[in-house]
């Protein structure tokens, strides 16, 4: 029930205050069978207090919370670092398929040759994209991704009885970085970035030597800036025998334009999520393989797909490999939809990044003048500008901005990262954007700039036109309700 | 070509803007040597209608778990999944989002997980559930880092009637947190509680698993008394779909809850992409891994959702944090809130004594030892008198996948097979079984 | 883009508005083959201007729409006449099956045995709820199986050499009666209602004779209530050698309860997605069978469902047959939509309707003070309220009621029909909404009943949380504008 | 049971605001003599995961035109069906709501048949078309109508090339508009435009289809204008997907242009449901069945979409309405709206243009004489030395299904063949189609 009739935002209960005792809608089989029983000790004492429904209620209320949610599906999201680009619809009927949806992913490999000639296919694309010649598509996303490549790093130095201990991450690099560092068991070196936004190769040379075990970087770096240094960069660590890591997430700048292997990385991962088009689900799932030098190859986390003549197969027999870091052979589903974006492509994949390029390039032409650029270079796919400008003329913050952004039915940009450039708003269109939508982002910023001029209060206090307005994240860290609480819950504020 | 849109015009005008003459220009910053000069080695575009055609053709390769008659479950099972979850899955709006960093433009989202956390928590007995973890592995090497910073110690048990994959996963990670490992044999299909008493000194975390892979019943409240007595965290991986029959987890004294969520919601789907789920008691809630999604109110007071608890987290904590996880599965984990909603506490409970009734008949009907004394929830483990792996051949000549050859991931097991059934099969499809399996066996 | 920012109603483009020449989501498959000419004359002379947009934009553009359209998954909506219950998402993945969805109509028999089993259960069910023999599933609606059993009276009494030219139908009938009449070639004759919302049995009395084909009723009547005398009736017809026609729109009241067939009607239509949850669709489709006596059934059209032991077949043998009304035998997708329901209840149909008259009566029992009653007695599964106290005190109509729960988040009933009622407000509630659903309606319909008296004028001026207000229908019929004109458009007004 | 929600509480709080005792007082309005007493004698009720196995079963025991490679077109046709198709009818608003009687909470819709209306004219060349009706025969009753009342005439024409299940319904609707029916048959595939024209005189309407069932494209301009000239409303049923290439009605002067919507948007569905559109010239337009939307403002000058001329129809007009339909097909209809905008006018030529090249393929590669010599769009017809139905028999035992026994509607053509292709088709698969009929006609 709408809380003020006309509020075209109307109140959405949890579904906990939706329920009604005795409220039902599954009816699972019920065979004509005694139950038997259990001991005490197992059996459950006090039932779950699960919603409870008619499946009317239950549609109404996701339908009710979609409405709520802003998807790439609504409008423009130019979240920088996360690649929002267009998810077809026609993955979604592949991946339901039922020789997909319905495969138990225990299957004897004979009765699975699809699923694993589409594994098979899908590295081979991998590879080629990276210029390195193995991959594993285990690792769940990125961030186990990152985590996969150090102990590929760790499981290659053992091998070779080696003994190094350190990590050297970029100023700018994203916090998973450091944290997979960490839980990989490694310690953590930062380097800086120089006024080009390269790494500052005085400050790396000064901090690699016999316990580097190598490198995490993003090249396009979280500025959107190629390195241009990278050449050097390679050599300064293979010198040192140690390893290249790179992070894959800016790979939609430079698929089919430069390969990591050809950098001189060795170990890649790709968030298949990005790149190819994976929805990102509010959150997940994603997808995470690893490609890697032939050098590395034996360590990679088994299974693997391999070939033999026209059949395939899944691969135990490893054992140098580090293990399993995730169940079977991966988020299966993930590779359908990536698989079928790659195709749609083919070799045009390398226009997908050009375009990609072109759109970032286009947009900064035309936001230089209204915002700060804190590296005046042509950026990749995507780039950073920094509110710094309007903060310090009328009080005005990126956070302001972003969202002021949801009046204008644009999602914001990526805020206050990365950390060297304050007050940052990291933009990136990618692709699957028509022009008429970057020219709308580009009126929205402009007419933000102005209004941070002549009407600030109006950012100060936007969002207008969403269902909440400015939460409270303090409160909800201090006294942190991570659940419902039924009868104890707080009442409903305001 | 692919999802491209930029017309010849557009292309004009926005070079113009930038400057350039050309795109290539705007790639001059790759040095010369790094440049990737050919053209990429992959197969050639489809259009929409020729790739699904591929697709169908890949799929039909398959032998899916409709196209036969199967008992096979051993960690990923056919419950039924709802249409309901449907209606998640295909909302444009929660299927094309991300993280909800922006609550005003996530609320549904953020909701949605609140409640979520909530329906996790109700199950488990827990006090926190997170949003979502990559799977039921990996959640496992989640609590491993959890317990590391809570007791200072830098050993890990696990029962051997954990699921083989689980255990693999928690190897590899292991190393990196400076834990040794050492794994309890289990005992006619069971661990002894006494013996995992004795393993548990000084171990951080001692994980079980109820029902256990075996499908045996564990006496779950003694194994979690034996790590509690020995100061370690008590972890139980278990079954959601078991836990409206099953005592939870928090009932009985553990520290932390996780399992795989795929029985709840998800399709088998070769192996993914499911949900993980981590739950714990409130004392560890700063040390969770992953998003967690709280309730506060806006600047007009009213309520909403927002992530929080993010001092844990990678992009502030950086090599600080509890976790290094940013992508979770959230939108898998919505289709299991989407299908324990639909069930409610009454479906629930139904599903759990379907799952027993069948197990039960089963145990009866089908002409084999059966290889453990314990009780069973859903699977349950018999001896064939030949190689299990011959027997499941055999079967499936007959149309019947008999189940799962344990001898996979258990040494002396090669003669043991291990049947799962869920409310979807019925008394005939087990008489099916049980004369299929008298056949190929006698 | 948003003409105020803050708005949470975007304006959303026509798809027209959208395209940009040269823009193409669709790549059909281009064989390397030679197109063969066409002789000028048959040739395309000018390219239609359909749509040109990307992919992402058609999403987003439909999208847009749906966030602009309220359906039973949005709301309460008791649209009285119109049945809209809940739509079970598991239909739609029913209907979607291969097995179904892929089917060609052409397919031979005994390659379409569960195709044609389905239908053929459904004729079963259908035959045991409105207690007559022998069904046909062709008809397209509920108005084309009213049109269909006029075309049945007409061959039965061909066949008889009868000829009888004219057809009775209530003053309270549906528009599609009379319509149905004359595009049947009859002519009609109308009767009255009596006080108690029954036929006027004194003025059907002296209507009905020689002349006389037949009657078309719909029981209980568009006033929501059963006719008491229907015996009486069926007794008058048949005395006159006359038969009887039930328009089953209503049929959601007496499932299980009562049956046409027992209270003499001679033949029946189902309205499926009314009764049995077939999607509205914004429109349709939906599915109008026929159920009829014996002696009708030689008359039905062909092709028919058939079983032969185990097999099934369609018979299309049927010499006396008026013909075929539709294409093939009927909308099949309907029909596993409605079988579906109908076994998700089984026997419990008669539960249904028992929930669905308890519903409607308990909204009628709450609202009867704030609102006029024209007829004082239990109704069925729907009533007819009227707004004409509103209107006397406070010059408020059913429209402004009608516009004025909008912005409560619901669905307004039908209104101004029936006719026989002044400011109707038709109510069918359904039997799928939980109790909360239904005070939430009776809340909004006494806060409107107060603010009527208090602040007329807000009822006037709404909705207020919609898109738009008041459209202006009669310039849309005056100056009818009925598709888009391209560069001839007129400039979007305001 | 099904999806009631009430629970015994809320029934007891109902009948007491009812102020009866039980649910049965409400029905003692039903006189005792026709209330039903015993219980239905239905199937039993199902839960949801029996119910989707049993429609699963049956679904399994029909062969879809996956299952072989089939030609069978005949007026239902497998061109591919967009996912973007899946986005609209998925969307539970279009789904679940109806006709948009009231505006404000129906825009989406409103504005989506605007839309499609417009489609529909550019396609057809005509002025003005309908929200849609109920499928490609039920429009050529609603065109009748039209004549009836536009020229008082009381005869149709009918070209023999017309889909014989379009005559058919046309033939079952003649006597209520109290019209003769007349049949023109076909010379060698096609309609002799002069014998069309004498047949003509005194005709209400002469319809004819464009390319005819038969495969051949007629002189359709011919026909249109031996219609034309007798003072009828020439009426051409035409195919959506062939208008990239293929003439528009309107061009050459037809009054009504409508058929089967079918092949833009629709899975076959065993035959519905799906659309049928309905075009004309705007001098018919307050003649014309079925709901129209039409653009005006609201009571701020913001551009809106109503219903509109509506005092055509049934509600308002009752026995005088132009037609007694309310409910229509919407639904499908915005399935064709999506599918043609994702086309759009390349990939409509282009889909036209693949047509027209497997059709001619066909006609090299099958080793069988060409029933007709006329030129054909995407079905094409061929004499086979056995009957037809043998030859597909024997066809089919090979995993093709070859086409559509046109004997089945056509005396004297029981040895005749009809081969529809689709886009879908690629040249391996004609290939193949040409080996097996090799193989069967031999
Ligand atoms: C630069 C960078 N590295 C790593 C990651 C982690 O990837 P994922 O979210 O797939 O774990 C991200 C994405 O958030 C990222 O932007
Ligand atoms: C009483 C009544 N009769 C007939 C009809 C016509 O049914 P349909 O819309 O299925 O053609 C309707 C529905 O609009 C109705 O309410």
């Amino acid at each position: 029930m709408s809380a003020e009739p006309g509020s075209t935002w109307k109140e959405t209960p949890l579904i906990f205050e939706r329920s009604r005792p005795g409220r039902r809608a599954g009816r699972p089989p019920r065979p004509d069978l005694p139950v038997p029983d259990l001991p005490d000790s197992l059996r459950r004492s006090r039932a779950p207090r699960l919603p409870e429904l008619a499946e009317s209620e239950i549609v109404r209320h996701f339908t009710a919370l979609a409405d709520r949610t802003f998807g790439v599906d609504t409008g423009f999201y130019p979240l920088g670092s996360c690649t929002m680009k267009h998810n077809p619809r026609v993955h979604e009927r592949a991946a339901a398929l039922p020789g997909f949806r319905d495969l138990h992913p225990h299957t004897e490999d004979e009765d699975a040759q699809g699923a694993l000639e589409l594994m098979w296919h899908l590295q081979g694309i991998l590879a080629e994209v990276a210029g390195l010649p193995a991959v594993t598509l285990q690792p769940a996303a990125g961030s186990q991704g990152e985590l996969t490549g150090l102990m590929l790093m760790r499981a290659y130095f053992a091998d070779r009885g080696e003994d190094r201990d350190t990590i050297i991450t970029a100023d700018t690099a994203h916090g998973t970085n450091p944290a997979s560092v960490t839980m990989a068991g490694y310690s953590l070196e930062k380097v800086g970035t120089d006024t080009r936004g390269n790494l500052d190769l005085d400050d790396l040379r000064g901090k690699v030597n016999a316990r580097t075990a190598g490198l995490m970087l993003t090249n396009p770096s979280t500025l959107g800036l190629f390195d241009e240094g990278i050449e050097q960069v390679a050599r300064i660590f293979h010198d040192a025998g140690a390893l290249l890591y790179y992070d894959g997430a800016n790979l939609n700048a430079v698929v089919g334009l430069s390969r990591p292997g050809d950098m001189g990385f060795d170990i890649v991962h790709y968030n298949l999520h990005k790149t190819f088009s994976q929805p990102h689900g509010g959150g997940g799932p994603g997808g995470g393989p690893v490609a890697v030098r032939d050098t590395i190859e034996p360590f990679l986390p088994a299974p693997t797909v391999v070939r033999n003549g026209d059949t395939f197969r899944l691969n135990h027999d490893r054992p140098k490999s580090i293990g399993r870091v995730r169940g079977f052979a991966g988020p299966f589903g993930v590779f359908v939809r990536s698989y079928a974006y790659m195709r749609a492509y083919g070799p045009a994949l390398r226009e997908m990044s050009e375009v990609a390029v072109l759109n970032a390039n286009y947009l900064l032409a035309r936001l230089r003048d209204a915002y700060d650029l804190p590296y005046d270079r042509h950026c990749m796919h995507e780039f950073v500008l920094s509110a710094r400008n309007l903060k310090r003329e009328y009080g005005i913050t990126a956070l302001d901005v972003a969202k002021r952004l949801m009046d204008y039915g644009i999602h914001p940009p990526t805020v206050y990262f990365p950390l060297v450039v304050p007050e940052a708003l990291m933009i990136e269109p990618t692709e699957t954007e028509p022009k008429e939508r970057l020219d709308d982002f580009v009126d929205a910023m402009h007419a933000i700039a102005r209004e941070a001029a002549e009407t600030p209060e109006l950012l100060k206090e936007a969002p207008h036109g969403r269902p909440v307005r400015r939460l409270d994240e303090v409160r909800a860290a201090k006294q942190p309700i991570l659940r419902y609480l039924f009868d104890e819950h707080p009442a409903v504020v305001a | 070509m692919g999802y491209l849109s930029l017309t010849d015009a557009d292309r004009a005008e926005m070079l113009a803007a930038i400057g350039v003459s050309s795109v290539d220009e705007l790639f001059e910053q790759i040095p010369p040597g790094v440049r990737f000069q050919r053209e990429l080695d992959v197969p050639p575009a489809l259009g929409e209608a020729e790739l699904m055609r591929h697709l169908e053709e890949l799929a039909a390769k398959n032998v899916h778990t409709q196209a036969e008659l199967s008992f096979v479950g051993a960690g990923i099972y056919d419950h039924y999944v709802p249409a309901v979850a449907d209606v998640v899955l295909s909302r444009g709006e929660f299927l094309t989002a991300y993280t909800p960093y922006q609550p005003e433009m996530s609320q549904g989202t953020l909701q949605a997980i609140f409640e979520y956390q909530t329906v996790i928590c109700e199950l488990t007995g827990m006090d926190v559930s997170n949003a979502s973890g990559y799977d039921g592995t990996t959640v496992a090497a989640d609590a491993c880092f959890v317990a590391k910073h809570v007791t200072d110690r830098h050993k890990v048990v696990l029962a051997e009637t954990l699921n083989p994959q689980v255990r693999q996963v928690v190897k590899t990670y292991a190393p990196g947190f400076g834990f040794a490992v050492v794994e309890v044999p289990h005992r006619n299909g069971v661990t002894d509680p006494d013996e995992l008493a004795r393993a548990s000194t000084d171990a951080a975390a001692v994980f079980f698993q109820q029902p256990n892979f075996l499908g045996c019943l564990e006496d779950a409240p003694a194994l979690a008394a034996a790590a509690n007595e020995a100061g370690a965290l008590s972890v139980a991986h278990v079954d959601l779909m078991s836990l409206g029959v099953l005592e939870a987890p928090g009932a009985y004294g553990c520290a932390i809850a996780l399992g795989e969520g795929q029985a709840a919601g998800n399709w088998p789907s070769y192996g993914g992409p499911h949900y993980g789920f981590f739950a714990a008691r409130s004392e560890y809630v700063r040390r969770m891994p992953g998003r967690i999604v709280g309730e506060t109110v806006d600047a007009d007071g009213k309520r909403g959702f927002v992530l929080t608890l993010q001092t844990r987290e990678q992009h502030i904590r950086r090599e600080k944090a509890t976790s290094n996880m940013t992508t979770n599965q959230t939108l898998l984990a919505l289709a299991g809130l989407a299908t324990l909603s639909w069930l409610g506490p009454e479906g629930l409970r139904e599903v759990g004594e379907t799952c027993l009734a069948l197990a039960e008949y089963t145990r009866e009907r089908v002409p084999l030892e059966p290889a453990f004394e314990a009780g069973c929830f859903k699977e349950i483990a018999f001896r064939t008198p030949t190689p299990t792996r011959d027997v499941i051949r055999r079967a499936r000549e007959h149309g019947v996948n008999p189940g799962y050859a344990l001898g996979r991931d258990y040494q002396g097991m090669d003669d043991v097979l291990l049947v799962a059934v869920t409310e979807k099969k019925s008394v005939e499809d087990i008489d099916r079984l049980a004369s299929v399996l008298e056949e190929v066996c006698a």
